[in-house]
Formats: C-alpha cells, structure tokens, sequence
C-alpha cells in the first residue's frame, strides 16, 4: 500500500503547477498541450502515455486548485471513446461531451433518441461545445460521435457557471456514429467522473484554504474569527470533511480499471462524498465568510460555482446515492 | 387553544387575497417568483397600489398615516403576498425608518418625511454596516463632526441594499469617541444627492447588483436630520433592528419556494416518471415540509404571545435561524431538482441563453442570492449567540 | 387563532403538576384516577367528559415532564376504541393496547394474523400488559379485542426502557372480538399518536432543561460550560428545535378531529417532527453532558430511554416520513 | 499511487485469518458481536491465546517480547480482529502503560512490570480522569505527598475502566500546586490491594457496570512506583494518549457493525420485503457505508504517511471524529431497523426476556454504551479545538 506520488507523477506536478503560474488565458491551452498533459490523460493505447488514475486525479486537482476553466474533460473522454472505437482525435483537439440534457437532473435519453443513426432532441449546459472539432453524444444507452456542422444540428453558446462557455444542442435527424454502448465505455466515462471528482477536489482544497486564511486574518470584535470557538469548530469539521473528500478521489483512482461491481461502487462513493463535500464547502466558505463571501470580486465567488458545477457533472450526489443504495450499476 | 383565524382575520385574508388577484400584474408576479431583479419603476408601481388601498405601512399607527395591523394581520397580508409572488415592501423607509420615527423623531421629522415615504416621494436606503465591522455593528467609525448648523460626515457605509435607487440614506455615524463604543453613535438622515455622496455597486455571486458601498467625504448634513439625540443613536438601532424583525420568519417566502419546488419535482424526468415520485427525492421535500409546517406554527405562536402583551424575548431569533434554513434548503433542493441542468445563470441570458432559461436558470441564481440569508440582519452565528446569551441567564 | 390554555385546561394542568408533586410510584395510578385524569382523556361519548387534542397534549405533556411511567396511553386507546365500538371499559381499568411485532419496524400483520373471530401469532414489546384487564390488539388492517386469561394466550414480563412493564403475547388461534378496521379508528388512534408526541415532548424539554442547567452550572477550565461558544451555539440550536417540536404537537393537536388527509398529514409531520428532536437531544443531552450523561444514576439516563421509547411507539420518524412522502394515510 | 497490500501484508492478513478462525471461539465472538460484557475469564483467555502466538503486544518492539508489527500490519490485525468479532486487547497494560515504561520507565520497572502484563499476572487499569475536571486533564486534584520511602496517596479518580478486575493502576497525582497546573503532576503505579483504596462501580445507562470510581484513603505508595522523574507526569501522559490513539479509527469495528447492520436489515420486514430494499433506509445505510469507505482509506493514508516518517499532527484528531460519528450512526440505524421491537434491554434479561433478547436487545445497548465513543479518550469537542487549534496556525 503506497499512496506516494511516484517520481514521474511528481515530475508531472511540478511542471502543471508551472503552467498554471506562468500562463492563464488564451495563452494556457496551448501551454497545456506543449507540455503534453492531455497526453498524460491517455493510455498509450489511446495515443497517450499514462491514462492512469493517479495522473488523472492529479492533473484534475491542480486544474481545479488553479481555477482552469477549459474543456478538458470533455476532451479526455471524448478523446478516449474516440480512441477506444478506433477513431482517435487529432493532437490538441478540443472534444466535448455532450450529457446533461433538460427535463431530467442527469438522466439520459429523456430530451434526446436515436432513429437509425440519426439523432434528435436536445442536450444543454455542452462546456467547449462551440470550439469543438467533434462532439460525444450520449443516449440512454449509448455513445454517439457528431461533427460540429452535421446536418440539423444547431447550437447557441453562453456563460457556464464555472467560467467555461457553454452551448445548448439542437439535433434534427443529425447524423452520428454511434462509437458504442454506455458499458462499453465503462473505464474511459469513470476517468471522466474522477476529473470532475478530482476537480472538485482543486476547488475544495483552494476554497477551504481561502477560508482559513480568512478565519486567521480577519477580526471581530478585536480577535481573529478563528478565536470563536463555534466557528473555529465548524472550520475543523471542514478539515475532515476534505480528507474524506480526498480519499474517495483516491480510491475512485485506484480502482479505476478494476472490475464491475467494485469500480462502480466506488464511482458513486466518490461522487457521493465529494458532491456532498462540495455542497458543504460551498455553504460553510461563504457563511464563514459573512458578507464578503457574497462579492463577485472576492476569489471565492468562482470557487462556489465551480464546486456546484463540479457536484452536477456527470451525476451529482443525490443521483449516485440512489444507485448506490440499489446495486445498480454506473454505467447502464 | 384554537388553531383557526377568527370570522375577522379570515374576511382580512379574502379581502387581501381579492386585492392580490385584482391588481397584482401576472408579468410582475412571475419576475418575483422566479427572483429576477424588479426595476425601481415596478417597485414604486406596487407601493403606489397598496399606498392607494392604505395597505402600504402595515405597522405603522393610523394617525401616521399606516394600516394599523395586528401582528396577525400583518402576517397574514405578509404570507398571502408572498404567496401570490408580490413584491415584498421595501422595508427601508416603512419596516425601519418610519417606526424609529415616530417613536424618536421630532414633531418636524415625522410632518415631513412620513408622508414623503408613503407618497414615494424619497426613497431610503439604510446606512448601517462598514467594511471591516462585519457583525459588529457597534464598531461603527464613519464620523460626523458638528460644525456650527451641520455636521460634516466622512467615511463609509456598505451592504446598502438598494441603494442605487434611493436619494436619501439613514446612518449610524461616529460623534463621539469616549466612553463604550455604543454610547458615541448618533443617527442621521442624509441627502444622498449632497456633494461628497458616492454610491459605488457591489456585485455578488449571482451577478445581480442589489447592494452597495457609500462613501461620505465632506458630506454637510444639517443639524435638523440629526434623530433624537446625539450619541443616542444606539438606542434608536436596537429599536429599528426589532422592528426590522417582524416576519422574519418569511413562512410567505417559503410557502411560495415549497409550491414552487414541487412544480418543478412534478416536471423533471426521473427514471420515467416525475421526479415527485422518486422516494429519496420526495423525503428530501417532506423533511423541508414537515419542518415548515412546524414553523408556521411556531411564527404564529409568538405572534399570538406578542399580542397578549407577552415581552419577545428570543423568539425573533429563533424564527431567524429557522426561517433561513428552511428556505435555503428549499432553493438548494430547486437546485438540485433540476441538476445538471441549471449550470448557467441569468446574467448570461444576454448572450444566447438557454431554452426555458429563466425558469430553470433562477434556481442556481435564487440559491447564490439567497446564502445572504443567513448572513444579514444579524447573521446566524449572531442569533445563536443572542439566545445562549438569553439561554445562560437560564 | 388563540393558543393559549383555557381556564379549564388551565385547572386541569394545576390539578395534574400537585398529583405528580405529591405522589409517585404505586400511589399514582390510584391518586390519577380519583383526580379524573382519564376521564379527560376521553370524549363525553366515550364516557369522559374532555378528549380534546388540548387536553390530551397537556396531560401528557405532564407526564412526560415528570417522567411517569404508567400505561396510560394504551388506557386511553384502548378504552376509547373500545367505547366506540360499544364494549366500553369499567372506570379505572387499565388497558393494554399491543401494537408492536417482532421481525418489523412497525408493520402491522408480520406476525400476526387473524383466522375468523381468531388470533395467531405474536406481539411484543406491550405496555402494562401484565396488569390488564383488557387488551386491543392490531392486525394488518383491524383492532381486535383480547380477555388477558383467553385460550391460546400466553405472556412473557420484563421492564421496558422506558420504566414500564413490557410483555410479550404469544396468541395460538386466540378467541378475539374484531373491533373495526384500523381507519374506522382513526381519530382514537390518532390520540394515542398525540399521546406519545406530547410525553416525547414533555421528556425533550426535561431533558433540554436539565442541560442547560448542567451547562450554566458546570465549569470547565474556570469557566462555565455555557461560556464555550461552541457548546452554547449547539445548547441554542437545541432550544430551536424544540420550539419545533412543540409547534408540531399543537398542529397534531388541534387537527386531531379534522378529515383525513388533513389529520393524517399533521399526524405523520408530528411524528417525524418529534421523533427526529427527541433522537437529537438524546444524542446532544448526553454529549453536552460529557461522562455524567452515561451514568445511570443522574437523571438524564431515564429520559434518554424514555425519548427513544417515545420516538418508537407506533412508528418511528422514518416510518411516518416515508408515509408523508408518498402521500400515503396513516392507517390503513 | 497504489491501494494494493503488498504480498508480505496479504501474506500477514491471511496468517491472521487462520488464526481467528481456528483460536476464536464462536460463542465468544457471538458475545462480542452483540457488545455483551466479557467476564474477566473470557477477556484473559483470550490475551493468553494472544500472547502464545506472541501477537498480544503488535505495537511493543520485539526486544520487550512486543510483536513488532509495522503500523499497517497493526491495522490489518485490528481489522481482521473486529471482523472476526474478537474481544479488544485491554488497552491499559498493552497500548497505554507498555509504552509509557518502555519510553520512561527505569530498567528495573521495565524488567518487572512488562513481562507480567504479558503473561497476565497483572490487570491494569487507568487513573486519569477525575470527577469535576472532565475535559480538563491537567486540572487534577488527587495528590500524592513524599513522606520518607513513600508517597502518600489520597483523592479520588472516575471513569476507571474495568477497574473491578484490576489489581494495579497507574495514576496522574499531583505532587506540587506551583506553576502551571501541567507541571505539577507525577506517573505513579499503585496496587490497588493496597489499604486505602476502594473501587465503586458507576452503573452506565445501558445497564452494565464497565466504568468505576476509584477511591485512595492516606494509600501508600513505594517511591519506586514512580515512573520517570517527579512532576514529569505530564509529558508522559500525553506520550501515553498519542499510542491510546492507534486504531483510534476503528475502521474494523465499524466494518463489523455495517455487516450487522445488513444483515438485520435484511432479515427485518417492511412492507412485505426486506427493510434493506426500502429506498430510504438503504440510502441510509449507503451513506454511511460511503463515509466508511472514504474514512477507510483515509486511516490507511494516515497510517502510510506516518510509516514514511511523517511527524503525526491533527490526523489522529481527525480520525477520533469521524470515526466515532459513523459507528454512533450504524448503532443508530441498527436501533431503527429494529425499530419498535427493540424497547428492552439485556440487563432486564434475567426476568423474563423476550425472543431472540440477545439479538434483537443488543441494539439500543450498543447504541446507549456507545454514546461514550464521542466522548471519552478527548470528547469530540476536545479533538475539533485540537484540529482548530493547528488551523489556527495555519
């Protein structure tokens, strides 16, 4: 039992945290591609060089640690299911993944069916959607490859909550391929749930450290917040709250190519623990906080609605907990 | 003990549910449900409607010029409104600064600005928090220096909701330096379009601009505005905060996001059927429901006591705390009712936004607006503290 | 709208809080009777002369406070079923009302079922059955009356935790008059439900009331506990809560006689309502409390008993949650 | 990054396995799963088969006839331990004193008492807590006075665990009221067959007498019994609750209360199948058994990052909380599954129980005796200012 980072991974983090110091902006995408992380989020299979759980939720925390608002999960899954049904994205591609649709909180195939292989309905809230050189669709039971100029698809572009852009998708009889049933894509769809979880934990980590800061620093009544022991209790609860959060990325990560039942369990586990973990950083940061909490020019404001866009991807916690609960699987 | 409205308080419901469905405008009544910002035409358009009724002070005496309510007339127009999605009053010029008047101003204070408040002639806005005071309230240091027929007021105010939209201000000012911080405090009534007056808006997490930083430099405000007496301010706080108490409970507010959280659990899609019937989900919204129902009960208790003549004590603070987890547990089950659908807001709606954008969208920005609950008008943390204070008297 | 005491209730709680000043133990039963109490208990009808909701929260209410352990509860189901159906029992005479059944929650007919005009099966955990003269016994859908010496009866004593003498019934094809079905009872079963919320409730502000006695008194450091900003902010959430459980007792109580689903929806509110605070104060009495809490020589070890005892008795807040939620009556 | 036991650890675990399954008897391990009392037979039988394996010390070092063991395969043994339901190693001797000795104690101390604690000549029990001080340690009052070759001891200590089977204790006493309160106290040993001494069972409120007051009367105490140096005792104490907090986790105990937990809900009926296909009470279970799983692991990242030689800080704190809130909760939702069927006790047993008393009866026992896991060993309230405190330094 090792939970070390190994020489590589740390190699890795050093030069991640690097990046994200010098470049921000227009100029970090491609940073990020010289430096070859999105390579690192592939199996060498899929054209990549490490793929593993550990790189992924490493990558992921330093993204969400850092605030990176760029589609990059939707590229690594969407690259990987490409990859896995042999039709692999070129280099630096941005790919999104289309899953979240409305009428439903994270049911699929309710706004969206397949005839044949054509596709119609809808899919909402699609982050790089519009930069896209290809598009992953899910179904009820599918995964399905759409060009961004297909014939009957349309798509209006705004503002997501956590600082990506992001579009609705209207699909009229759209062509698509279909890559291959849910299932099938178990492994690649669970590295994309421990991204998001791992995001999650960036964010937990950057917005519980932020308010500690803020409980030493700051006084009322003469003393520091922290001197109140009501909330020097509840920020202590927060510190065990994170290191479960912490460990159920850590275990998603590391029974990530295991088999059914036990990755999938520990699947929703993590994205019960961190969606919940989220919730309870997102509510407590800001209380913590007082009013200041509330400001769109204080740091914490981005980190909220990340960490409630990150509880939402993929399923959020409420969602997982019933499957969980039942036995059923992650992905069917 | 008996849980009806008497033959009276029921004729009073119909007769403000009769006024609710004549005047309140449908479009109007749909911006408040869904919380999107009201511009300052329709807020004064609703004050001059209920104002028309005599219905717009509540609290205030006849003779002022108000309703004259009983605590539980006021709760029952408080609930049904917001029931009925109407705006709710601005409290500032009626809730706050009108009771403080007629209680503390002068004989001049009350002919001139009374009626001015209920016409809509000023609109106020509240002058109390500073940066770095944060719930301590007390430790006020914007200062106003007497200097022959005016005062001269320098420093800065924040969190002043709605300060955009008024033109005059009540504050808390420093006149004073000695003795304990609470006795140097005296209150002013200031003209916000004197010069040295700055409004700057402060953007919050949701996007909207409701509050606001003041900043006074040189402000020259005649002795006359001064409220009571000087140093005195304190005193005419606690009275305002008290007052500022009344339906704190916001059961209206709740009834209102209840209704509308299971309209939206009726309409999302969950493995086939509304999600209503989904039994995790379905508890989450009976827990809320059934902890409501009790502070229904609860706020009704405490108005009945008051209106024996029963002394409040604590009961405001317990309705705080209470009122506020309700209902921010309600806005985080509508945010999660419509799950990864709600991922956008409704500032973004400029720029190409999303189908049924704000229906769907006002439940992540009502719920980021709607932390401030527990956190003005004395946070949690401050209520807590007042009742174990009350708590450890035994 | 009026909640406050009228001068009968008034009396009445004056009368009840010197019986259970001056007697106690053996002397009780006797001293309640001659004082009338359970002719409050029970309609004019039914050979009372009170019965309301009122009278019923306030009596028990008592009870609950002064940590009586009699089983009166099941007296007045009992009787009152018993009177509605036309075979009213003698003054005084206690009642045994069995509910509970081994290898369930709170279901009704698990082990137990009726053949014609007979009883098989067994109940469990029942309240003074050793000493009636009496016993209404519920099926899945009906309530039945059982003679204690009938063919086929067999019971087993033992002290319950809440201070009561408990049995076991083992019924084999036991002769027994069917009273009615379970919804024709509705409003009687309803005032057992009050019943138990309004000695639950009785007991939390005991309880609440001893820890914050504890905690003003007791110093720690040199200070008393209350001055402990974290304990005092926990003692102040407990004093809200409780606020709620007695708001939910009054809506139980002036609803008892209206229609279902009106009645049935505040019953089920009441229960969950009651349950959920006397399991938290049980669990922060003591916790507030430290060591001494434990011992079963301070006071607060009965009253925790007694409050999970008052949680249980015919379904528990899980049990009445699940019905709420699904819209489901309460009996039936 | 790897959460696989290595072959050496999968070898121990397994070694471990055959152990308890061929030296654990099963009536024995019956009573342990249902939290009955263990006689004082029962408990020593089982250190004996312990120590003939050389497993009943796995944190002494070899050189005191301790096993040695890594802090991973401690974990693997508590682990396989309370799953296989075996009885707890008594604490007092083994994890609490042994240490103490071998850090502080003299050669000769060490050559008498830690052999004796192996074989079970000696039961030891613990004199640290004291009636009035409760979460203040340090704030103890029982002194000790020099008087020639021995002390004399006089005051009182509570809280003793299973002190009724001990014929030695080790104390805090005070023997100096100057300076700081922590630098007055000594680490004495005293036999509890000594004059003077009186042990007290305090009945806890599940019915069972595990816990005792300790009474000391002018008791004489050689001053060889001292351990380390005078006035020294507080540095030692708290060397000795940093070991009382290995397993402090209880990642094995909660794992064999979540298997019972399923195991009664799956026999239980509700609505003519098994409680644990309700939806609302499987969530329930599923969300503890979540918390476990996360808290598992990060016991096991704990235990890791010590092994690597990372200075221990606010981890074992950490693990106090969360562990003792998921066993109080799975001893909750076995209480509930039980539901209205478990109103009895075990103690009321030998009048008349009813069915299955021992199965079913054990639940709200277990859920009573274990309201003390958030309590003793620092309460709870005690490990967050702990936690906050080094927050606080950031």
């Amino acid at each position: 039992m090792d939970f070390q980072l190994s020489d590589d991974h740390r190699m890795l983090q050093d030069s991640l945290r690097g990046i994200l110091t010098r470049h921000s902006g227009d100029a970090l995408w491609p940073a990020l591609v010289e430096a070859g992380v999105p390579a690192a989020l592939l199996t060498e299979d899929e054209g990549g060089f490490d793929g593993s759980g550990a790189a992924i939720a490493l990558i992921f925390e330093e993204m969400g640690r850092a605030g990176v608002a760029l589609p990059l999960t939707g590229t690594m899954i969407g690259a990987a299911a490409m990859a896995q049904a042999g039709r692999p994205a070129e280099d630096g591609a941005i790919v999104a993944f289309a899953d979240a649709e409305p009428g439903t909180r994270y049911d699929r195939g309710v706004a969206i069916r397949a005839e044949g292989d054509r596709l119609t309905g809808r899919k909402t809230m699609i982050a790089g959607a519009e930069d896209a050189t290809a598009i992953v669709v899910t179904t009820a039971d599918a995964l399905w490859l759409v060009q961004p100029g297909a014939e009957g698809l349309s798509m209006r572009g705004y503002p997501l909550i956590d600082g990506q852009r992001g579009a609705d998708l209207e699909l009229d009889a759209t062509p698509a391929l279909r890559l291959g049933g849910l299932a099938d894509f178990g492994v690649v769809l669970s590295r994309g749930v421990l991204a998001h979880a791992a995001l999650a934990l960036g964010t937990i980590t950057a917005a519980v450290d932020l308010t500690m800061d803020y409980l030493r620093t700051r006084k009322q009544f003469g003393q520091p917040l922290m001197s109140f022991q009501a909330l020097a209790h509840r920020a202590a609860d927060l510190a065990v709250e994170v290191e479960q959060a912490r460990s159920a990325v850590v275990n998603l990560a590391g029974h990530l190519t295991d088999d059914t039942p036990l990755r999938d369990r520990h699947l929703q586990a993590c994205k019960v623990t961190v969606g919940r973990v989220a919730r309870l950083v997102a509510e407590e940061a800001i209380q913590l906080h007082g009013g200041i909490g509330m400001t769109e020019e204080y740091a914490l404001a981005a980190m909220v609605r990340r960490l409630l866009a990150a509880d939402a991807a993929m399923g959020d916690a409420d969602w997982h907990l019933e499957r969980f609960a039942l036995g059923e699987p992650a992905w069917a | 003990m008996d849980m009806r409205f008497t033959p009276d308080e029921l004729a009073f419901r119909d007769k403000v549910r009769a006024f609710l469905q004549a005047d309140l405008d449908p479009d109007l009544a749909r911006k408040v449900r869904l919380h999107q910002p009201l511009t300052k035409a329709e807020m004064e358009g609703w004050h001059a409607k209920l104002n028309a009724q005599g219905w717009l002070a509540g609290n205030w005496p006849t003779k002022f010029g108000g309703a004259g309510w009983t605590a539980i007339q006021r709760h029952i127009f408080e609930e049904e409104s917001a029931r009925a999605h109407a705006p709710r009053v601005v409290p500032f010029g009626i809730a706050m600064l009108g009771p403080v008047l007629q209680k503390f101003g002068s004989k001049e204070q009350q002919d001139h600005w009374l009626p001015r408040i209920l016409n809509g002639d000023d609109w106020w806005c509240q002058g109390y928090s500073e940066p770095g005071a944060g719930s301590d309230l007390a430790g006020l240091r914007c200062r106003a220096e007497r200097q022959g027929d005016h005062y001269v007021v320098n420093g800065q105010k924040t969190w002043t909701t709605l300060g955009q939209h008024a033109n005059m201000i009540f504050c808390l000012v420093r006149t004073s330096t000695e003795g304990k911080k609470q006795e140097g405090i005296s209150f002013l009534l200031i003209d916000m379009t004197t010069p040295g007056v700055t409004v700057r808006p402060i953007i919050l997490l949701d996007g909207t601009a409701e509050v606001n930083e003041v900043f006074f430099d040189d402000v020259k405000v005649p002795v006359e505005n001064l409220v009571g007496e000087e140093n005195q301010g304190w005193t005419y706080a606690k009275y305002l905060l008290t007052h500022e108490r009344t339906n704190i409970a916001g059961v209206g507010f709740a009834t209102a996001a209840l209704e509308n959280l299971k309209r939206v659990a009726q309409a999302q899609v969950h493995r086939g059927r509304p999600l209503a019937q989904d039994p995790l989900f379905a508890a989450e919204i009976a827990l809320v429901e059934i902890d409501l129902m009790a502070m229904s009960t609860t706020n009704l208790r405490m108005l009945s006591a008051a209106a024996q003549g029963q002394a409040p004590g604590i009961e405001s603070s317990m309705l705080k705390i209470k009122g506020t987890q309700i209902r921010q547990r309600l806005d985080a089950l509508t945010r999660r009712a419509y799950g990864g659908w709600a991922m956008a807001l409704p500032a973004s709606g400029n720029e190409g936004e999303p189908e049924e954008a704000d229906e769907v969208l006002s439940a992540t920005a009502t719920w980021l607006n709607n932390r401030k609950l527990s956190i003005y008008g004395g946070s949690n943390e401050i209520q807590r503290s007042i009742i174990a204070g009350a708590l450890a008297k035994g």
